[in-house]
């Protein structure tokens, strides 16, 4: 058993167990549905590999979240939504607006602080923003965002737009103000929003045992009678699935829903974290989960040729290196005067 | 000349916005059923339904960042502080979402949005609900912050306000909600005050007095006591205080040659500091005394009103600053 | 059915039913136990008259939020405690303090902003401090003083103390993060501390349908595996009953409780308040079950002479009249500069 | 001369003093097993056990209440922010409660606290990352704010802020953890710096600069590069900000007759603002000319490194700013 850091003790009769994933049944699928969904999810490793890479070249600067390892949540949530939907992420968010429809130059550039980045250079890695593909940002203060989620839900109701918000964030944010107010004022006014728990096991340095009196975050849901789902999140079809459970639930009926996707971020916290504070074997054992090579193995299993699965390898490829290159030929930022107030 | 009061002055700012424009709506404690705690919101739930007259839970931190989160897909929110103390839970917010959105997101998404409500010491309501935090939001690039001290300039500059696509922190004097003001016949619903002017209160050639929100009124009582002694005051309302209005301010400290900054706050890094630096940059060679600042006592607001209205600034205190400038002391 | 407030939906299969008061069990009680907490009750209704009567004629000043209706609550709640044991309460706490302990005498000066006041004339009606009763105060931001309660019973577990911290505050403060964050870090760190909800169906104007997703304010428990309770405040010894269980459970085991008291203010929020948002009819309707009548009728029923409890009565309105001429009389508030910095 | 960093220097405080007295304690987000974000905690777990280094979930708003908390009963909590950005959703407890406590209660609880942590933008970390918040402290009757820009402060200070009954508000340079300064040979555990004292941190006869925490370092080495020039700089560090050494930053610019107040944050209601305030009161007489500050520009933080440099006060920033007080260009 993997999960070392939930204790006996942190159980309570509500919890909804997640079942080992080595016990888990599998999502019916067909390779169409799910060969877009593994391209997604490679091209933000690459990605995020060719940052950590730049990051150590000294190219980028400041904090550099990766999502390595967790995929398969953002993957496989976003894959649920309509393009008029909107999602709300946090500082570890690449994968988040690349799953959204951001493109790799962009987000790339931005990391290298480019007049070419998603905001020109003046965001960084922490403040991915796009309108053009309704991905609402990318914030650094933790818990500070579920709010705004709920704010764009709100309008989405206020309009009667049928839009539908996903906000993530870690398990770590799930005790601070500004989620349970955000949490609380969705479940109240009934805001279609789903509000999604990437439980990686640690925030920070800390593992959920210390940073949560109850291994399941959902329960946050009950003290405000909210829709609730828990499950492990390595297989990026199921993700889908049962996020596409809570997004109809919003869009039909506006209710809101918690849900807590057990994962695992295989890096440190951010790139100056050494991770000192897991053992080898506890991230080995997490890695053996890893949701790529599972879901490339998916694909085989449900028909796709090897040959075409290297083919769109091959194209991932071509995309990172060309962002990369994209990223370090384009000029440096310039503008930082012009956006502070709108005339 | 019709006669409205500070309160209905920005209840009708609101109604006649909210008229105007379906994407703006108010949401705060009691602005519903409740009709304001402060009745500022007065009928405009019946007016305008649940929908757009959003009665919230205690819940700040939630419902100011739902107004930013609302603000950033195209609403127009005007999120209600019961009164500005209770800004503090939620300034995190203001600082660091509402006001840096625009900029973080390399100009894609503004934030047309109104954080409105009482602010400054009421009457006896102890230190947890007596500050006066202007100089908190004036401090913050994205913010625009504006005080208004009277019916005219509350409604002129809320209409401005709501139309603005920035964010704009827009404080109210918790004790000047009844006080009234002529209008002039010629305003019609549209006379917008534009945000960063600011507004001669009374001419003088003796001295400056810069004050804003209830200030304002303590000067020009000052003022007229004074001048029965011969002594002539210009009081200068910035009306906003960002942006700042430092040519106005200047140019009238720039005529008198001396100036006197009064705010009901506490002094150390009070706004006050502020505009002071900024006049004596700018009138270092017409001042012929020191820049004098009135304001509160640098302790938490005590209860009792003896105590009250000594740590606040009184006519008597600004007439003595006046004094000691004019050297007649 | 007077609870007109709770609707249908709001309540989850999770919820703690409350028993129609009618239909109560009567707890065991004798007078010895009963008088003195009738005696309590009584002389803070009589406090809360004679200061809503200075406060028309201007004596008091700023907010006055009167506890009347509410008594067995603070009453039977602070009865279950230990003289080292610790109170926080809100705005609402005049009758917190009397029941801790603190004498009429300086609770009215207080408000009369009184040199003789428990804090000088420096606080006021929201906040009365005692230290030799160990009463914490009076704070005036909803839910700001959740976590300094937390504190409180943090220092006793730090210490081995063995003291019990009790917190009060209204279902309104019950989605605010400072409520939150202090439910959450008490349940992570297992504080001797009870979190007393003081359900009075209102938040200002605002009745608990429209502020609560659910009915329930103990379900917040459930999501940080925290004991909660629920019941009924009118009969003040079974308040005692059940908060003595809760306290129990902190001193003995650390663990903390929410709890939740059903109970109605029969003024409005502050003095200034007219409370047009409820009507006539339900204000009535609960009248019928204040807690002091029914509290002196049990205290007939379980043997105390009539004779006996008029004169407790009398000896009340004596302490009342004695702390109102003690409040006229006292000299103006003189200080404020001297406790801003300790030196 | 022993030389340490700026970081040991407060590891090495935290530890004398929990030594010294049983009720002092750490709290906050990573301070234990994960020995601090930034390592100022160093080993202190392994020295002092769970019980008294307490590390915290992401709740600075409940843990900064639990500090104060704990304070009115008689501990001594040091709360570390992981950086002062965060301590933003916590503001109220400092502001609400920690600070008025004392006051409130009519002198029966005060507050031994320190909130301590990184302050002031660090490298490329984005607007909401980037903040120099000291105003809004130093705005605040009942709390101490220090902001020491050495080691040798950094650890004469820290001591004596936990040995403080009041709050204290202590913001540590963000980027001067690895910084080193010398300590004597003679100093012992016990060489307390008392809070509210300046210290000159270079002597000069031209002008006097004031800077604290990293802009002290700014100004030495503006100051060398003057000094090539003939320049001779004061530089003047007030090291707390609450309360304001006055009298030594005044006597400093009574002698020089020149004053450029530097700091890191935004410029409108700044801490310099209230400074340049005292020192035109103070020195008006003595003032040959304006007073100039330098400070960020008025913009949220960008991340791109070359933009967070322009936005930042650099030396040939000072540098011009001493040339325009000395009406040298
Ligand atoms: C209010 C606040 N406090 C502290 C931090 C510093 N911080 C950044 S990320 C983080 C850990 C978050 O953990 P979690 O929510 O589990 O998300 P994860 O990083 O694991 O995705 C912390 C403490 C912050 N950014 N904001
Ligand atoms: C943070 C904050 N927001 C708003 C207020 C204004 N306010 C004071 S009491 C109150 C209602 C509180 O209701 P509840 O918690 O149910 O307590 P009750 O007054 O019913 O005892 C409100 C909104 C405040 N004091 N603090
Ligand atoms: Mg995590
Ligand atoms: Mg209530």
């Amino acid at each position: 058993m993997v999960r070392a850091v939930v204790t006996a003790s942190m159980t309570t009769p509500d919890s909804k167990r997640v079942e080992h994933h080595e016990h888990q049944e599998l999502v019916d699928t067909t390779p169409e549905e799910l060969a877009p969904l593994y391209r997604q999810m490679l091209a933000i490793r690459r990605l995020e590999e060719a940052s950590a890479k730049a990051y150590s070249a000294g190219k980028i600067g400041g904090f550099l979240h990766l999502i390595i390892g967790q995929e398969a949540v953002c993957v496989g949530a976003i894959a649920a939504l309509e393009k008029k939907d909107y999602v709300v992420a946090t500082y570890r968010e690449h994968g988040h607006a690349y799953a959204k429809g951001v493109a790799a130059r962009p987000i790339l550039a931005e990391l290298y602080g480019k007049k070419t980045g998603c905001v020109k250079g003046l965001g960084g890695s922490m403040h991915i923003f796009d309108k053009a593909t309704n991905f609402l940002g990318g914030y650094g203060i933790v818990g500070g965002h579920v709010p705004i989620a709920a704010g764009a839900a709100f309008a989405s109701k206020y309009r009667g737009d049928g839009a539908v918000t996903l906000c993530f964030f870690g398990e770590g944010a799930s005790t601070i103000g500004g989620f349970t107010e955000g949490l609380a004022l969705a479940a109240l006014w009934k805001l279609p929003i789903v509000l999604i728990c990437e439980n990686n096991q640690y925030s920070m340095g800390t593992p959920v045992y210390r940073s949560l009196a109850v291994e399941d975050v959902s329960l946050r849901a009950l003290g405000h009678g909210m829709a609730r789902d828990r499950f492990d999140g390595d297989d990026v079809v199921k993700v889908k699935r049962r996020i596409a459970e809570a997004v109809e639930r919003a869009r039909t009926t506006g209710e809101p829903t918690l849900v807590e996707v057990i994962t695992y971020r295989f890096r440190g916290h951010s790139m100056s974290d050494p991770g000192l504070y897991r053992t080898k074997d506890e991230v080995e054992e997490w890695k053996r989960r890893d949701p790529l090579p599972r879901c490339r193995q998916r694909l085989l299993d449900v028909g796709m040729p090897e040959a075409e699965i290297a083919a769109l390898e091959d194209d991932v490829k071509t995309e990172i290196e060309d962002a990369v290159k994209f990223a370090e030929e384009s000029p440096a930022a310039d503008e930082y005067k012009k956006y502070v107030v709108k005339e | 000349m019709a006669v409205i009061s500070y309160r209905e002055a920005l209840n009708q700012a609101m109604r006649e916005e909210m008229e105007r424009d379906p994407n703006v709506f108010v949401m705060g404690e009691e602005v519903g059923h409740y009709n304001g705690a402060y009745k500022v919101t007065q009928g405009l739930l019946q007016r305008f339904s649940e929908r757009r007259i959003v009665d919230a839970p205690i819940a700040e931190m939630g419902f100011a960042g739902i107004g930013v989160g609302a603000a950033m897909v195209g609403l127009r929110p005007i999120i209600e502080f019961m009164t500005f103390n209770f800004s503090l839970v939620a300034i995190d917010q203001i600082v660091n979402n509402a006001a840096k959105i625009y900029q973080m997101s390399g100009g894609q998404y503004n934030i047309p949005i109104v954080f409105r409500g009482p602010s400054g010491p009421a009457v006896q309501v102890g230190s947890q609900h007596s500050q006066a935090l202007e100089s908190y939001y004036a401090h913050v690039p994205g913010l625009k912050v504006v005080m208004p001290s009277t019916a005219l300039d509350a409604k002129g500059l809320l209409k401005s306000a709501i139309r603005d696509d920035n964010p704009v922190v827009f404080m109210e004097g918790e004790t000047l909600y009844n006080t009234t003001w002529e209008v002039p016949e010629s305003a019609t619903g549209d006379d917008l005050i534009p945000i960063g002017v600011a507004d001669i209160k009374r001419e003088g050639k003796d001295i400056t007095l810069i004050a804003w929100s209830k200030m304002v009124w303590t000067c020009l009582d000052a003022a007229k006591q004074l001048a029965e002694e011969g002594i002539e005051c210009e009081v200068v309302d910035p009306r906003t205080l960002r942006p700042l209005d430092v040519d106005t301010l200047a140019a009238s400290v720039n005529k008198t040659g001396r100036c006197v900054i009064v705010e009901v706050g506490w002094p150390v890094a009070g706004f006050g500091a502020e505009v002071a630096y900024q006049m004596q940059r700018h009138c270092m060679d017409a001042l012929d005394a020191p820049i004098e600042r009135v304001t509160s006592d640098d302790v938490p607001m005590p209860y009792a009103k003896n105590l009250e209205d000594e740590v606040q600034p009184q006519v008597h205190d600004v007439v003595a600053a006046v004094k000691r400038a004019l050297y007649l002391e």
